[in-house]
């Protein structure tokens, strides 16, 4: 039943007489009889809200949840780290979660300023110049920054670091379908990335993208890729970890064009993978290549400080087939989330995060290691995460450590070879990390 | 003593509820060393940045953020809300975006921790309520559009188009057949010509005809074996049903191209037809448009793109998929064109869809998509004598309306109309947009809002049309700001506060 | 056509960020036969009412409610709370009420299902959970005050009051002398002297000297075998602290007399010292001020009190009890006086004080004390000399200032004073309370404001004083609704929509 | 450690400074040495925000919540009724959680108003004239009403029917220690009450109470109580079920004075018995004395309509000694969550809450008086709730129900005599019930 329509029968009727109709199916006079749908759509009809939320809880429960009851120590991409309730509570407010884009400024002030707070947030966090306010997730974030590389280089070329998250290499390769750009993969060596010395036969990179720290945890030399790009005239695409920015130096002060991120861990539940929250930041001269929408600010009739979206020139609207993007809605609430919580955190808390997650990491990997039959994939040095190889299947672990109330960690494989990458966040305690290490010496016995 | 830092917990300066000033940033709020953050105690070794990392690696200053407490980051962002109309104020006509109201059980069903605290990289084993629950929607989003199979990864609807024209390229280029064209009408939404470019073909625009519809002939015209497909949306985005539907489909199919469905009107069909019966190939839906994902003030949205048997085989990977009765898991269909997502697409935006989807069922929706034709067509009809109407005729879930004759006689532009209509207390409509027509006025009520709310608006604008004066160019005057300089934004650009 | 209803979904008139007309009653927004409800199928008989019931029962016509649909009734709702102003929007020095921030963990301790769900007459077996928080709260609430033994049951604070008269009354009962008198300080709350009456006493009001304290020479020509006790705050409503407390204590004492302490002012002392310490009976607390139960725009709150170890046979019950380490059940003392609510008093409110209370933990409550009287000082301090300070003296957590010298010159009053604060975007002190200062402004800032907003609200206020002038009896003009015509709603009474 | 203290060290110093301090502990220098507390508080130190939110959930977690798990046959004055999602999202928004007592209404029309549809909607679910904004509870509005009662005669003995909730009478029995009131219980009689026919020696009394429903879910004859009342000149006081209202006659219709009853059906959960609302409505003649706070309408200086707190002479800071009643905070909150339930509900929703309930509990009883060895303990006609005999103790049964996954009932005691009061709700299906009957069935043998 359309509990959610208001029109009562009489309402309808006088509606109708009023467009001189006769029926509501008359509105539909102009659908030609052929293509109507007879019968109705094959699904269940309507349910009350009660049987319904009834529903999605069945389904809820029948989820393995981290928490108390399965202590997460998966990464990947995706962290387990605090949400303080004053963040949430105030981010969902029904003035943020229920306006469309600010297209008209002067009613949406609220979401305009927060997304102007936001950009400063990332531009600092990224160490360049300006942030845009949002873009679906780091993987397509990803693609993005390539895009913006290739049209300011244009050179179709990219040299990837197969440090980079491998569903984001993934996406990066369907978008390539249809720009058609060449990805060109590079190796890791002992974790880090392999720089080869010149481009060879094949036509030079436009772009090179490294992931700081990379997929498996390790920490890029970013400089030396700096070199690499300076070497072939390319831009240079880091994807950062952004809780990183608590403690390693910023993408840009090493020397990055385009900095790209994936936002969750700021601010945003592990949801299954989403929505989460693409970073996008770049150096000044490239800031009318941006992709999306950007907020700017100036001043109303009356002087008063205001902010508007800007450059809009740049956007699918507008420019059409030669937007630089063609983004329109974006993932503007996560972004919300993103600078409340960055605020909640501060200075000193961010720092908190990173230095309370490298330690939480270095005590597991310092647990998981002394388990004889567990060695390290790597040795170069990580921050907030580690690779390691098991005497067995991966897969199997994780199911296994589930049943001891532990969610393992993400399997490897591919290029990384099998094995598990393994984090531990703010959250993680030691008599958790404990307990994990002790399970696992259980399960691979 | 005198205090320079703005007082978050103080003055309510930006809450209209008192005064008129403007909310500080929340930089000009920070005092150093002032922290809102506590951490629990993790019984850990207090190793030292130093002892975690090589020194190279480690910054030498920590970043700067805003030092706040809790208190003064609550009121921040309590008194920036109340700075930001929505549809839970009131009436959002704005047309394209269908930003009916979203039922707050929905709300309740994402916030289930047993969907947020899922970790998208936990094995199927440990996740079959949620990859059951992306089945069942799967399974009911193509039987909506008439389609056989979806991908539920593409986050907005422009990711969907984009995902529909890579099928489109993989499905020629498996026939052998490289075909360079994509054809889109003149009155298309902006995403469909950015995609069509990031889709690696090159956009020919159709015009259409005197009734708004695509024109025939000129279809005819630019139809050949090098056309890929075409994307069209239906109703178009004058809200006008494309009658002729059955004939574009056989012309395009003919030629070998493919049909893409633009889903973003899809709310004025619900139930009634389907774009898999009018010979779509290629849909994507805009579930925040018409499945009640509230817009989160431009996003996140779900654009799942459902595809005919034969594009199948083609679709991003991993799908969902049952196994049996009751075993859900992934799988890729064999010549999968990738992934346009990191992971399984917006996902806590299917579960609201999902559940407004039970609430609505097939009596619901049907029911959904003739209340917003209804009202968008007395709309269209109360305000005739008021507004020119390029194309009076019956339309679909929304109607676009232009003030070109207000320009002429007063000088007052679609844009003027919007501002005065804030003034007013509603929300605007979509101006110029559709780009042919002239101050184009798009309005769409959705079937959320009631006929009183309908005879309010439309008293607003006939009120507006009627007391037209160059007054208007003052407008609004009751919001928090008054009109906003874009041209100086995009002159002296400011896009960080470090920037000023 | 023409549409008389209002719109809920229309016009976001009410809503202060567009608009400034008032917004519609639910009833005027209310339509024949519009639903927002939906019930769960329970698959039972459709019995009809007479089926269920004597017809003699039967209502002949069923009673009128509004009529809207959930956009209307989340519309109207959601426009209403941008006309209120509250503590999340910034600061609230209202004296005497503490409106500190609530810290928002409190809110997710109280939503949760294993608290929220719990029926109050399942047995103790299962709330074991709720029964231990009561318990831990309780000896926590002792420690504070250092008392013997507490109830939770009182809902508030003047309940809190009558509880503790009536343990008074029962104490001396059971002695066997019927005494008839209570006193209290000309500067109490008018909930003293209301609950002295309902505890059936009779109020003996004692005057303050010139220090705003307790004159002692009078107390002593008052104290007499007669005198059940005696009522006091302390700091008390001047924001003084009773410095002969002591002394106060052994005179009523001596006399066979208990002392009640009003713990509205607790925030004050924190940590620092404690009612059971000065030598007091009977405290009761207001959870809703010192412990961050928020408001709710007039409750709930929760007024437990505590008692020492002589009257703790008195406590209404069934009290909360640890049985053995790890079991808890219900007992009620030997001499209880019965019952002071329902059930178990504001259960809900005390999950968030209990939260609260473990958030801050000793070192945070003294801290809270210190900063609560640092600004009040700082306040009082930056006032000096823009109004007049009829006790200037080191107060506690609040300060009264008095705008009699305004009054005097400008003929603008404190209420004035107050109206133009509100312009200033702060919300007003309490005014004309404590009654034996002339147009008193009572001040607390609590704990929870920063010095940058202490500085803004004492600029404010002075600029307010230097600027006096007649036109401040047309404040405030900023807000959704100019300044009140209370004579007239109580002239001309209209309690509810049907009286109009 | 003050989490919620924003001041920092700098700012600190910096105000004592400005006070001529050199300590924090000089601002409590007028407490004398002796009252000083040494060595601090001994509660534990203060705990992150999340250990404390990990401490609260596990003790949520040791109850037994009424839910899937444990379905709710228990009333009692405590009711299992549908949560609606847009009524606890709209009644929690934070202006309405964190403001005071309407003081200054130019910026408190949000909640003034609220309240002011609060008074009209239960005017009319009571179908008496005024009702005011709020009390504490339904025992302490039984209270009020008595005390206006007295107050209005000028004669302080009272009847009390013994359908009235137990812990009601036991809270008016206490509250009658200080205002001295002379309680007289009258008898049930086959579940509903038997009124003397005079008043014999004792005086007359000034209030009649009776409960409507009563406590064994009977329906009393009101019009009867009345004309009781009527014999002596005594006020009629309903404490009435406003669930009720959906299908019995309104207790003003049938002649009641005042009339109180507990509002925690309408959009409270059951929360162990509180936050609830004490609801209390009275004819015009009465309005001057009725207890608490009362919102009017009225005008702002421009003529637009407003809202304002009114007949404030009545109370405590105004009146004192001589104020119809002592309460000051009240429980507005719950107010308002009642009002936006019953705008949700509407007439025909209220209709269907308590046919459904109704329904649900006539299956109920017939389910389980089909059970040989349990008897109605009346048989009076009953609404939403009633009451059998069990062969065993009520209390044991309960322990035992709650390990099929159902809440019994309320044990019964007292003047009633053993047994268990049981109520469905319009939560309750056809499963639930079955369920029920055949565990109950079990469990007694
Ligand atoms: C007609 C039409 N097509 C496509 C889009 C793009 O959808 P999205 O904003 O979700 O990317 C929109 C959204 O505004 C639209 O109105
Ligand atoms: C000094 C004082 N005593 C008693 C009270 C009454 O407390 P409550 O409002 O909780 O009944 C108050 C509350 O305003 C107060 O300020």
């Amino acid at each position: 039943m359309g509990h959610y329509v208001p029109h009562t029968d009489a309402e309808i009727d006088e509606m109708l007489r009023f467009l001189g109709l006769a029926s509501l199916d008359e509105l539909f006079a102009v659908v030609p009889e052929a293509l109507r749908l007879a019968g109705g759509l094959d699904i269940a009809q309507g349910a009350s809200e009660f049987d319904v939320l009834d529903e999605m809880a069945r389904l809820a429960a029948v989820n393995d949840a981290c928490g108390p009851d399965l202590v997460c120590f998966a990464g990947a991409g995706a962290y387990d780290h605090e949400l303080p309730s004053a963040v949430q509570r105030t981010a969902f407010r029904s003035e943020f979660v229920t306006a469309y884009t600010p297209y008209q400024p002067e009613v949406a002030q609220g979401v305009l300023q927060v997304l102007f707070e936001y950009q400063t947030l990332i531009a600092r966090l990224t160490g360049l110049d300006v942030a845009n306010a949002s873009l679906y997730d780091g993987a397509t974030a990803c693609v993005e920054a390539v895009n913006l590389a290739v049209a300011a280089t244009g050179r179709s070329t990219v040299w990837v670091s197969q440090g980079v998250h491998p569903n984001w290499r993934a996406t990066m390769a369907t978008y390539a379908r249809g720009t058609g750009h060449h990805l060109v993969e590079q190796p890791l060596l002992d974790g880090v990335t392999q720089w080869p010395t010149d481009a060879g036969e094949v036509e030079a990179p436009g772009a090179v993208v490294l992931q700081y720290p990379n997929f498996l945890g390790c920490i890029e030399d970013v400089a030396e890729a700096r070199r690499t790009a300076d070497l072939h005239g390319a831009l240079l695409v880091v994807a950062f970890d952004p809780v990183a920015a608590g403690m390693l130096r910023t993408p840009g002060s090493l020397g990055a064009d385009v900095v790209v991120g994936e936002g969750q861990p700021f601010g945003t539940p592990l949801s299954f993978g989403g929505p989460y929250l693409g970073l996008l930041a770049v150096r000044q001269e490239h800031v009318r290549r941006i992709p999306g929408r950007l907020v700017g600010e100036t001043l109303d009739v009356e002087g008063r400080r205001a902010y508007v979206t800007t450059l809009r020139t740049r956007e699918q609207d507008i420019r059409r087939e030669k937007a630089s993007s063609n983004i329109c809605t974006n993932q503007t609430l996560i972004a919300v989330c993103c600078a409340i919580q960055l605020s909640w955190l501060g200075t000193s808390g961010l720092r908190q995060v990173a230095l309370r997650s490298a330690r939480a990491t270095r005590a597991t990997r310092e647990a998981v290691l002394a388990i004889d039959g567990i060695d390290p994939v790597a040795n170069a040095p990580t921050f907030r995460e580690f690779a390691v190889r098991l005497p067995l299947p991966a897969e199997t672990v994780v199911e296994r450590m589930a049943e001891h109330g532990y969610l393992a960690g993400a399997p490897l494989a591919g290029e990384y070879g099998p094995g598990l990458l393994i984090a531990a966040t703010e959250r993680r305690t030691a008599a958790q990390i404990d307990g994990y290490a002790s399970a696992l010496e259980k399960v691979i016995r | 003593m005198t205090t320079t830092t703005p007082a978050a917990g103080g003055k309510a300066s930006s809450a209209p509820i008192m005064g008129r000033d403007a909310e500080p940033t929340i930089f000009e709020l920070s005092v150093p060393d002032r922290t809102a953050w506590t951490f629990r105690d993790q019984g850990l070794p207090e190793w030292s940045a130093e002892d975690l990392v090589p020194a190279e690696h480690l910054a030498e200053a920590p970043v700067a953020l805003p030092e706040v407490s809790e208190r003064d980051l609550v009121a921040h962002y309590t008194r920036l809300s109340h700075r930001q109309y929505s549809v839970d104020l009131g009436a959002y006509p704005l047309g394209s975006c269908t930003m009916k109201y979203n039922p707050k059980l929905c709300d309740d069903a994402a916030s289930l921790a047993g969907f947020t605290n899922v970790h998208p990289t936990a094995p199927a084993s440990m996740t079959q309520g949620w990859i059951e629950l992306l089945v069942a929607l799967g399974d009911a989003l193509c039987e909506v559009t008439g389609m056989h199979a979806v991908t539920l990864q593409p986050p907005a609807g422009a990711a969907g188009e984009l995902t529909g024209l890579l099928l489109m390229r993989a499905f020629h280029e498996a026939n052998g057949d490289a075909r360079r064209k994509v054809i889109i009408p003149d009155s298309a939404h902006g995403t469909n010509p950015a995609s069509v470019t990031l889709g690696g073909y090159e956009t020919v625009t159709v015009p259409s005809d005197e009734r708004g519809l695509v024109d025939l002939d000129a279809l005819r015209t630019v139809l050949d074996t090098d056309v890929a497909g075409i994307m069209l949306t239906n109703p178009n985005t004058l809200g006008l049903f494309e009658e002729d539907i059955a004939e574009i489909a056989a012309m395009v199919h003919e030629v070998g191209g493919l049909l893409y469905y633009d889903g973003a009107n899809l709310n004025a069909i619900l139930g009634v037809t389907r774009p898999g019966d009018m010979g779509f190939d290629i849909v994507h839906m805009n579930l925040h448009k018409t499945f009640a994902v509230p817009h989160g003030g431009g996003g996140p949205g779900a654009g799942p793109v459902a595809v005919s048997e034969r594009l199948a085989d083609y679709l991003p990977g991993p799908l969902p998929v049952r196994i049996d009765d009751d075993t859900f898991g992934w799988a890729t269909p064999p010549a999968s064109i990738g992934r346009m997502h990191g992971w399984h697409g917006n996902a806590l935006a299917l579960v609201r869809a999902y559940a407004y989807l039970l609430a609505n069922g097939s009596d619901g929706l049907r029911h959904v998509a003739e209340a917003a034709v209804l009202n968008a067509n007395w709309i269209r009809t109360r305000l005739r004598g008021s507004y020119d109407i390029p194309f009076d005729r019956p339309n679909m879930h929304e109607c676009v309306v232009s003030a070109s004759t207000l320009r002429k006689e007063h000088g007052v532009r679609a844009a003027d109309v919007a501002k005065r209509l804030l003034e007013e207390g509603f929300h605007a409509p979509t101006v110029y947009f559709p780009l042919i027509v002239d101050e184009a006025l798009m309005i769409e009520p959705t079937e959320t809002e009631s006929l009183q709310t309908l005879g309010a608006l439309a008293d607003a604008l006939i009120a507006i049309a009627e007391g037209a004066s160059a007054a208007d160019h003052d407008a609004p005057r009751l919001t928090p700001v008054g009109r906003v300089d874009e041209a100086r934004a995009a002159r002296h650009l400011i896009a960080t506060w470090d920037a000023r």
